[in-house]
């Protein structure tokens, strides 16, 4: 019944683990102040001056006046119909990519667990993840090159492409990124995954092979739960990523061809760093961050939930 | 943002013609203007023009520009210390792909900075946007203290049209010096051609010569043949490259020849060289639109299937891996062509002036001509920049312009002068196609220096009325994004030459509050 | 443990089971890890054997490929070694991969005309200096959040986190309005400050972890011992070294990598690696040979980080899901 | 139900040889308990049987029928873990009725099976609950109903009661043995702990190093160890065993160690002067039951020795007794012993009857 007792209190909130006695007070504002008000001048100060920005038309020059607009910012947003196609082409994109990362990685980790060559293939899969996401882009486009391209040369010598390019049709581009979106980050899945594996309960996993079930039944019976918290994760951090890195766009289409690949974030660098609406970017930006914040707000859920798996872990064996 | 367009004063249609014919009153304006300018050496005698030029001996200039060839050459004769040499001034050159040149530039320009003194100002694509934070160049035209323009600003030293497009935006304040120049010229492999011509004849019932008054229609049907011939397993694969992809400028361009050589179709009613922040309603949507969208969406059929992913750079690839057998090409990749380590150049290149519009796609009853663009590439100086630096920055300018340094940077890097002069130094001269007009414009063959063999077809194109300079309109980069991405939707096969044409209205109607 | 092939020594991303200890009988084989092979297994698992062995090849195919692309690309001379086959010819394309003359022109060119050591340097200083300013504040606040308890922490802890998350665009714009008015655009100090944005955060989210699983009572003893409560928490900065050195690992990555923040705010004078790796795209000619060469001049420093420290790379890259 | 059968089976993993050519037959119906310390392979041999683990080489039978190469879910055999495995996200009654799921069995009949199963081990109102609302003894007791619904030929069960406290673990020795009896299911049960061997099984195999070292009734083990060994194994506290050297002396044999001498029986005399002793030595067992304490030295204690310490036990005590470089325990009744000092002198006495004599080298017991 202890074991109970102090399930009750980790949901109450109460550290439940013990170590992390309170350090009085006076010893915490030094340590903290410093990195809270950098933090402050580096975030909220832009936050606030990102929303006073998407009611204004912004003038860059020095004394030129941001002239009030009020809404227009906004309404504006709400009627383009750019801006809704291209929170579609983010969606349609991170979506599918995710449905591969996810399967692939998935797929990977479970291979990798029983792989003798584990660290080795570790090793291999975290290459991608080393380039920086525009060299990946400038490389991906040297593969798909009409002209030059190994990738389009292979596609087109296995009929898999008759007519156009890959980054031409305004079909494929998308996919086009997907897989270099796939490429650079289902090993990222892969790991995370992996590291959800090795808490998978060997035991659980041996009862259920003796209470009859397949590897595959096994999987989602015994694994599957096991790792839901591992997989919501690389979920959740890879549809963030989506939001906040479009150097693969920038590299790649630019958002074409015929904005078939301008997703929302592409299309708010556009309106901000190549049209200076700098006051219509911040509404945009403003909208993307509250999507932002509210899967952070789960990513963290979710890592405090599994930060307190282990402790349900030990109170089986009680 | 509109505030930041508002006009120093209104002047609309003010050209650089009317402005140089009165002469008198110009002078007396920049006489108004140099006495503002007194700070500094402004008012200093110099006993030379030594010491003009090394009046500000010891400054240091940043020059922000393209990473093309042209600037490349400034910079490499810049870097061996002609420039230091001759005024003691040390000039930075940052080259940066051009949407992120202007990005730079635009931010720092419009913000007050002054990280750049000197800034290298496209026509269009930048000029038109951030025209109105350049320093009036008048005055210093006829500063004493400053040495002067070699032979004078005028249409004498010029390449025609040039000064015009460079100079003036929205104003007569006098903004900038043609610098470098990317001239449409149309390149097609004549070897090719040559062997293809009877064959060609017998389909067709008119031989496959390409000259002066080859249409448009001509090409597609050159480029239907080449495509035909292909399914056949002869010849290219393709018969004509087009600009669709990448960069919503080039994409832009690549349509206003073909609309402009049929009845000098523009897009807005206003003038080339001035621009306009108003530009009012466009003209996209009209029945010249259509049938030019129409000839366009059949030339993207012949073309080769990756249009849509090729910009300027790609079709030139593609060109010189012997894919495409005609192409509109700004000039200065000649030298690309002219290389005899590719498949489809060394040599096989002919090069003539753009296609001429063709009667079966004319509206009503407009000229039909040669409809030839431009990315005029100018300098100009940041306003916001201290006096001495302006002035300094000024000789730079009169430097990097003069006729030694262009001739010398046509050999360095195969820049693309802006000086009618350069083509008449004796060796490059001997290395231009044959003159233009004796029904062999194209001239072939190894050259020291390629991008001549394309002036004989520049010098007609890039006159009137030939020449299509427009539109500086201040939003001209979301303009251009606009056509690309309805063209490009158009050729994917997604809406059809009319709603494209009406979908473009619309959309740039609405940009510009009309 | 006598079965050599049990987790405990297996390294890095396993996850050491504690029942392994309670376990009576050590030669059951380590939980997790290898158990699996050991299971007796249907008629049909040679196929599922050589099926597994087939997709983790054309697994590592798919990954390593565009990297040898990339190499052997950055040695080819421009001109016919960048030409690609016939479509359909196989045997042709073998030898186009394999069989050509290296050149080191495109490196040569690079650091003769390009600049290069420039760029290397301003990516070094700016990671660098993002990732010591991130571990330094992010070590005392990840200290204060593990062991403090104090009204609104949750709410502080979270908005730390969420600035990490933040999309790049969206903070690029009102940074790039402060820098302005501060005059720090262009300079390497704006991309220090814009990368500690993200970097800080993480510093705070990982390090805290690593404080957690240090016990207090370490402290306790140091102070039972004598020392003062800034001695033992300075004592207890040993513990949590694998975690600074992840942290300071993971920042370097992110700032060298980034792209948006160098371009719109490096300007000329801090111009980074992939910055001036996307510049080498020119409207007249893209020299590919020069852009994998310089495509490898800037991953190659990461990979060599990620083979060395390949533990701290998978830890970080995951946000620390993956514990070591 | 069936009898299993191991045939020269050996488990190897990599360099390590966990089980050693295993020759054992486990009988229909019967409860056999595999005993031995850590590591030395009786886990292993239960997994075999599972199908946990590939046998390296030989074979085991279930019910005449080689298994070696059935995948575990068609063994039709129910294990018990020793952290009995429950699945988290499932419900008690979901848990036990897993199994039966899986053969596809109809609803009703679950339910039925399920309930019966739950009255058995008294668990009916804990059927909604999840294994986190669960203290250790009523997991312990979901585990066994998983393993019960079943009715599979044999059940196994790997140290199943090792976690719960002492207390517990005495009730829950003789539910499992009241339950094997009832079901009468052959079971194969794998423990360290030699009293739940003992308590429990019909048969105990013992195993050490991966060698089986005997296989016998728990009242042949405890009597007829095979090996000294198995004879220090089994009983608490230990046997203790004495070094000696066998020698002639006044006709018969004779024990002989520096501090004592100790006559060899008649009865086992013969077997020892038959037993080829290397160097005439030998290992001398006693029970610490089978020793007397006296504080006076007489006939009936020979052996003098001076006390270590005394550990009272309620009614009895173990006297730890040191005799030369030896400790030797005895269990003796509560108040033999007047003054408990450290090193008072005391005098052993035994029963010759309950000696046992091991080959030194061999550490085999030789008996008449």
């Amino acid at each position: 019944m202890a074991v109970n007792t102090a399930a009750r209190g980790t949901s109450a909130g109460v550290d439940p683990s013990g170590p992390n006695k309170p350090t009085p007070r006076r010893y915490l504002a030094p340590l903290l102040l410093p990195a809270v008000i950098l933090l402050a001048l580096l975030s909220i100060y832009p936050f606030v001056w990102l929303i006073y920005m998407s009611f204004n038309a912004v003038g860059l020059a020095p004394g030129a006046p941001n002239e009030f607009v009020g809404f227009d910012n906004w309404s504006r947003m709400f009627s383009d119909s750019q801006y809704w196609e291209s929170w579609g082409i983010l969606a349609k994109y991170s979506v599918v990519s995710m449905v591969l990362e996810v399967g692939l990685g998935t797929l990977l980790a479970i291979l990798l667990n029983r792989s003798k060559h584990e660290k080795l293939l570790i090793t291999i899969l975290l290459m991608p993840m080393m380039m920086a996401p525009v060299v990946a882009g400038l490389l991906w486009q040297y593969l798909y090159n009409g002209t030059f391209g190994w990738y389009f040369w292979i596609l087109r010598s296995l009929g898999l492409l008759d007519e156009g390019t890959i980054l031409g049709s305004s079909d494929i581009a998308l996919w086009a990124i997907v897989a270099v979106d796939v490429w650079e980050w289902t090993p990222l899945v892969a790991l995370i995954v992996l590291s959800g594996l090795k808490l998978v309960p060997q035991d659980q996993m041996e009862a259920s092979w003796m209470d009859g079930a397949g590897p595959v039944r096994s999987f989602f019976q015994v694994a599957l739960p096991a790792i839901k918290g591992s997989l919501m994760i690389a979920i959740l951090l890879r549809f963030m990523d989506n939001i906040r890195i479009i150097d693969h766009f920038i590299a790649l289409t630019g958002g074409g061809p015929a904005n078939s690949t301008k997703i929302l974030p592409l299309y708010l660098y556009e309106q901000s760093f190549s049209f200076f609406e700098l006051g219509y970017g911040a509404s945009i930006a403003l909208t993307l961050l509250l999507v932002t914040i509210l899967f952070g707000k789960l990513v963290v859920n979710r890592f405090e939930e599994r930060e307190e798996n282990p402790a349900k872990k030990d109170e089986e064996l009680v | 943002m509109s505030e930041l367009y508002l006009p120093p004063f209104a002047s609309r249609g003010f050209s650089r013609r009317s402005f140089l014919g009165g002469a008198a009153g110009a002078a007396l304006l920049l006489a108004g203007c140099s006495s503002e300018t007194g700070s500094g050496n402004a008012n200093r005698t110099f006993a030379n023009d030594a010491e003009k030029w090394k009046q500000y001996d010891g400054k240091k200039l940043t020059f922000i520009t393209e990473n093309t060839p042209p600037s490349s050459g400034i910079k490499a004769i810049v870097d061996r210390g002609d420039f230091k040499k001759l005024t003691g001034i040390d000039v930075e050159i940052l080259q940066n792909d051009l949407p992120v040149m202007l990005q730079k530039a635009e931010l720092d320009l419009r913000s007050g900075g002054t990280a750049y003194d000197l800034v290298y100002t496209q026509d269009k694509p930048v000029t038109s946007v951030i025209a109105d934070f350049f320093e009036d160049l008048r005055p210093y035209l006829e500063d004493d203290s400053l040495p002067q323009i070699e032979g004078g600003y005028g249409e004498e030293a010029w390449y025609p049209n040039y000064l015009d497009v460079a100079s003036f935006a929205y104003s007569d304040r006098l903004i900038g010096l043609p610098y470098d120049a990317a001239d449409s010229v149309f390149c097609y492999r004549r070897d090719l051609f040559e062997q293809y011509s009877g064959q060609f004849e017998d389909e067709f019932g008119y031989p496959m010569e390409y000259g002066p008054d080859t249409t448009w229609k001509n090409v597609l049907e050159f480029a239907t043949f080449f495509n035909q011939l292909h399914a056949k397993d002869a010849g290219v694969p393709f018969g004509v490259g087009l600009h669709l992809g990448q960069f919503a400028w080039t994409t832009q361009l690549d349509i206003q020849r073909i609309l402009y050589s049929h009845g000098q179709w523009r897009e807005f009613d206003i003038d080339d060289v001035q621009g306009s922040k108003e530009p009012g309603p466009t003209r996209w949507g009209d029945e010249q639109s259509v049938r030019g969208l129409e000839l366009y969406k059949a030339l993207f059929d012949q073309s080769t299937p990756d249009a849509l992913s090729l910009g300027t750079v790609e079709v030139a690839d593609a060109y010189n891996a012997g894919k495409i057998a005609m192409v509109p090409q700004f000039h200065e990749f000649a030298a690309s062509f002219e290389d005899p380590a590719n498949a489809g150049g060394g040599g096989k290149t002919a090069y003539d002036i753009c296609p001429k519009g063709d009667k079966e796609y004319l509206v009503g009853k407009g000229d039909l001509v040669n409809g030839t663009n431009c990315g005029i590439g100018g300098i100009s100086i940041n306003a916001a920049a201290s006096e001495d630096q302006k002035r300094a920055a000024y000789l730079f300018i009169i430097w990097a312009t003069s006729l030694d340094v262009q001739t010398e940077n046509l050999k360095v890097a195969g820049g693309a002068p802006t000086r009618a002069a350069v083509g008449e130094v004796p060796d490059i001269e001997a290395a231009q196609g044959t003159p233009y007009g004796t029904g062999d414009t194209g001239r072939v063959g190894p050259s020291d220096y390629p991008n001549a063999l394309t002036f004989p077809a520049v010098n007609v194109g890039m006159a009137d009325p030939n020449a299509v300079l427009g539109p500086k309109i201040p939003k001209f980069n979301q303009y251009v994004t606009i056509v690309a991405n309805e063209i490009q939707k158009m050729c994917a096969g997604d809406n059809n030459p009319e709603k494209t044409a009406k979908a473009i209205q619309t959309q740039v109607d609405e940009l510009h509050g009309v | 443990m006598t079965n050599p092939r049990t987790a405990t020594e297996a390294g890095s991303t396993e996850i050491q089971d504690d029942r392994a200890a309670v376990k009576d009988d050590d030669l059951v084989p380590g939980p997790a890890v290898d158990a699996r092979d050991q299971v007796v297994r249907g008629r049909g698992s040679r196929i599922v054997g050589i099926a597994i062995s087939t997709f983790l090849t054309l697994y590592v195919i798919w990954t390593l490929a565009p990297f040898y692309i990339m190499i052997t690309s950055s040695f080819k001379a421009k001109g016919d070694a960048f030409s690609l086959p016939a479509e359909g010819d196989w045997g042709g394309a073998a030898e186009k991969l394999i069989a050509f003359t290296p050149t080191t022109q495109h490196y040569t060119d690079l650091f003769a005309q390009g600049e290069f050591e420039r760029y290397f340097m301003n990516s070094l200083i700016a990671a660098l200096s993002s990732a010591i300013i991130s571990v330094v504040f992010g070590t005392t606040a990840a200290y204060a959040i593990s062991r403090g308890r104090f009204r609104g922490k949750k709410d502080l802890y979270f908005w730390i986190i969420s600035t990490r998350m933040a999309p790049v665009v969206a903070v690029t714009v009102p940074l790039y309005a402060i820098f302005k008015n501060f005059q720090l655009l262009n300079t390497l100090p704006a991309l220090i400050l814009a990368y500690t944005v993200f970097n800080l955060p993480f510093a705070i989210w990982i390090l805290k972890g690593f404080f957690d699983a240090v016990s207090y009572e370490i402290e306790e003893a140091y102070m039972v011992d004598g020392h003062s409560r800034w001695q033992a928490l300075w004592k207890i900065i040993p513990l949590v070294a694998p975690g600074l050195a992840a942290v300071v690992v993971l920042c370097v990555l992110l700032a060298w990598n980034d792209f948006i923040f160098a371009a719109v705010m490096g300007g000329e004078a801090a111009k980074t690696l992939p910055v001036a790796t996307q510049g080498l795209k020119s409207a007249s000619g893209i020299e590919w040979g020069q852009i994998m060469a310089a495509g490898m001049v800037t991953v190659a420093p990461m990979l060599l980080l990620g083979i060395v420290i390949r533990k701290y790379m998978v830890q970080g890259l995951t946000m620390g899901a993956v514990k070591q | 139900m069936a009898a299993l059968t191991f045939n020269n089976v050996w488990k190897r993993y990599d360099q390590v040889e966990a089980v050693k050519n295993l020759n054992l037959d486990i009988r229909d119906g019967e409860f056999l308990c595999l005993l031995g310390p850590s590591g030395c392979g009786k886990s292993s041999s239960l997994r075999m049987i599972a199908g946990l683990e590939f046998i390296s080489e030989g074979e085991i039978s279930l019910g005449g029928q080689r298994i070696n190469e059935l995948e575990p879910r068609h063994r039709d055999i129910a294990m018990v873990f020793e952290s009995y495995a429950l699945y988290p996200q499932k419900t008690v009654y979901d848990n036990m009725a897993n199994p039966l799921r899986l053969r596809k069995m109809s609803k009703d009949e679950i339910d039925r099976r399920v309930k019966e199963t739950a009255a058995i081990l008294e668990i009916e109102r804990l059927l909604g609950r999840r294994p986190s609302q669960l203290s250790g003894g009523q997991k312990q007791r979901v585990a066994i109903g998983r393993c019960l619904v079943r009715e599979p030929k044999a059940f196994l069960f790997d140290e199943p009661i090792a976690h719960l406290d002492a207390k517990l673990r005495a009730r829950m020795r003789g539910e499992l043995k009241h339950i094997q009896k009832t079901l009468g299911t052959t079971t194969v049960y794998v423990t360290h702990d030699q009293l739940e061997g003992m308590s429990m099984a019909d048969r105990i195999a013992i195993m050490r190093d991966g060698v089986l070292q005997q296989v016998a009734t728990p009242h042949e083990i405890f009597n007829r160890p095979a090996n000294v060994w198995v004879a220090t194994f089994i009983g608490d506290p230990p046997m203790n065993v004495l070094n000696a050297e066998v020698q002639t002396a006044d006709g018969g044999l004779v024990a002989r160690a520096p501090e004592y001498t100790i006559a060899i029986p008649d009865r086992q005399a013969a077997a020892l002067s038959n037993a080829r002793l290397t160097d005439g030595k030998v290992q001398i067992g006693i029970r610490p039951e089978a020793l007397r304490l006296s504080q006076t030295p007489d006939a009936a204690h020979p052996i003098a020795g001076r006390i270590y310490a005394v550990q009272p036990l309620g009614d009895v005590e173990i006297v730890d007794v040191r005799v030369g470089d030896e400790r030797i325990l005895v269990k003796t009744e509560l108040g033999t012993i007047q003054n408990e000092d450290i090193d008072v002198p005391v005098f052993m006495g035994y029963k010759p009857e309950k000696l046992y004599f091991f080959d030194a080298v061999t550490g085999e017991a030789v008996y008449e």
